[in-house]
């Protein structure tokens, strides 16, 4: 496929949603884990959790971070991530679940979870997810800090 | 509608830190290509200078001055910090 | 520490318990998750699970695995693992728990949960503990087949 | 009573699938090292050889010939197949 079928592709698919507004609650991922099960192919699961870090910043607590998005451009990128993956792994499934508005200090603020039938697929594929959606997708976190003031977050 | 016939009517988004800047979003015609855009919006709102950021046309990111077609969408994406 | 003050330190504590009877259920998992929470110093979580697969030796399909190990040994062995992995990464946590007895097809039989700081050092430690567990904690599954008939499993 | 008094007592347990072979453990006496040791087994259990295991002396994996201490326990490991 070349670059251009291949857009022409991605922006004909509606491409799936990732975005949860608030927190990812942890029965949400056990929910999600519970439903594999019917999938006897599967012999290792991995999960990557990021969860909203109380950072001091200028003496000052971070309490929550309010995320945002270029929400189309972000599921583009996300639809394109996600068939690279699966063409490069082989993966039995792949999600992702990214917080948008307030997530507060302790709470989830992603969940990517990769499945496969040996583990290594599924290990790798998840930390290149991670990486990829820090690196690429097109969201942006502000810090509420305990005074009610604000940074703008940057990844590290 | 006297706007879309004067010439090309850009849809700008801000994103990030930069919608302190600029607001949310704004709409500009009569600009041919990127370059002419950011002219504009710097000295619309001068406190971009001190701001890094890409620039996406139809959601497409830019590396070069580009042209603007028609009813376009351009989004000024400061650095990502999602995760 | 040198060799022998570290072996008489680890006989003389009590190493963790890791085994659960049967599988390990999709909710402990969420809760395991759900304690973290007050923990705000946590950036990162990372997260194996083993499930077993039901694969197919001699066209008689896998229905469940069943576990032994040598429980002392297997104890000892990873409260080394654990406490060299703790010296090698900046974790805030480490959880693990492997089934002990039958766990069906479908089923967790292993959850490794890294958690730190920074997502680096909770997703190559968790990998690494995974690695270690296969290769180094005397623990057998043996693989009951759908007639009854069983075979014991090899590692890969 | 009668066999601690003739000589060393040694607890041998058998693993995995050893166990199918030779039982969960037994009790073995008048043994001096795991060489003779694992020259009893293999004569007691001669479907041993067909199995690669390793050996662990009270809990310690050994690499050599090893004297087996009074009252000593001796496992019989095959390839680990745990996660």
């Amino acid at each position: 496929m070349d670059a251009i079928a291949n857009t022409s592709n991605i922006m004909k698919k509606t491409p799936k949603n990732i975005f949860t507004e608030g927190p990812i609650a942890p029965a949400f991922i056990s929910d999600s884990i519970a439903k594999h099960s019917s999938n006897t192919s599967i012999g290792g699961h991995s999960i990557f959790l990021g969860q909203v870090r109380a950072d001091v910043i200028d003496d000052k607590q971070v309490i929550a971070i309010e995320y945002t998005a270029y929400n189309e451009l972000a599921l583009e990128k996300m639809h394109q991530i996600r068939e690279a993956i699966f063409s490069k792994y082989p993966l039995t499934c792949m999600h992702i679940h990214h917080s948008l508005g307030r997530v507060a200090v302790g709470e989830i603020c992603l969940f990517v979870f990769t499945s496969s039938a040996h583990r290594r697929a599924a290990i790798d594929a998840c930390n290149e997810i991670v990486e990829r959606i820090k690196n690429e997708l097109p969201i942006w976190g502000k810090e509420i800090l305990e005074d009610a003031s604000h940074q703008w977050k940057v990844n590290q | 509608m006297l706007i879309m016939e004067n010439g090309k009517r850009i849809q700008v988004f801000f994103f990030g830190k930069l919608s302190e800047i600029a607001g949310a979003a704004t709409t500009l015609s009569n600009l041919h290509n990127t370059d002419e855009l950011i002219q504009h919006l710097h000295t619309q709102f001068p406190a971009l200078a001190n701001e890094k950021f890409a620039v996406a046309v139809n959601k497409q990111t830019i590396h070069t001055n580009t042209e603007l077609p028609d009813n376009c969408t351009v989004a000024l994406l400061p650095p990502f910090s999602g995760g």
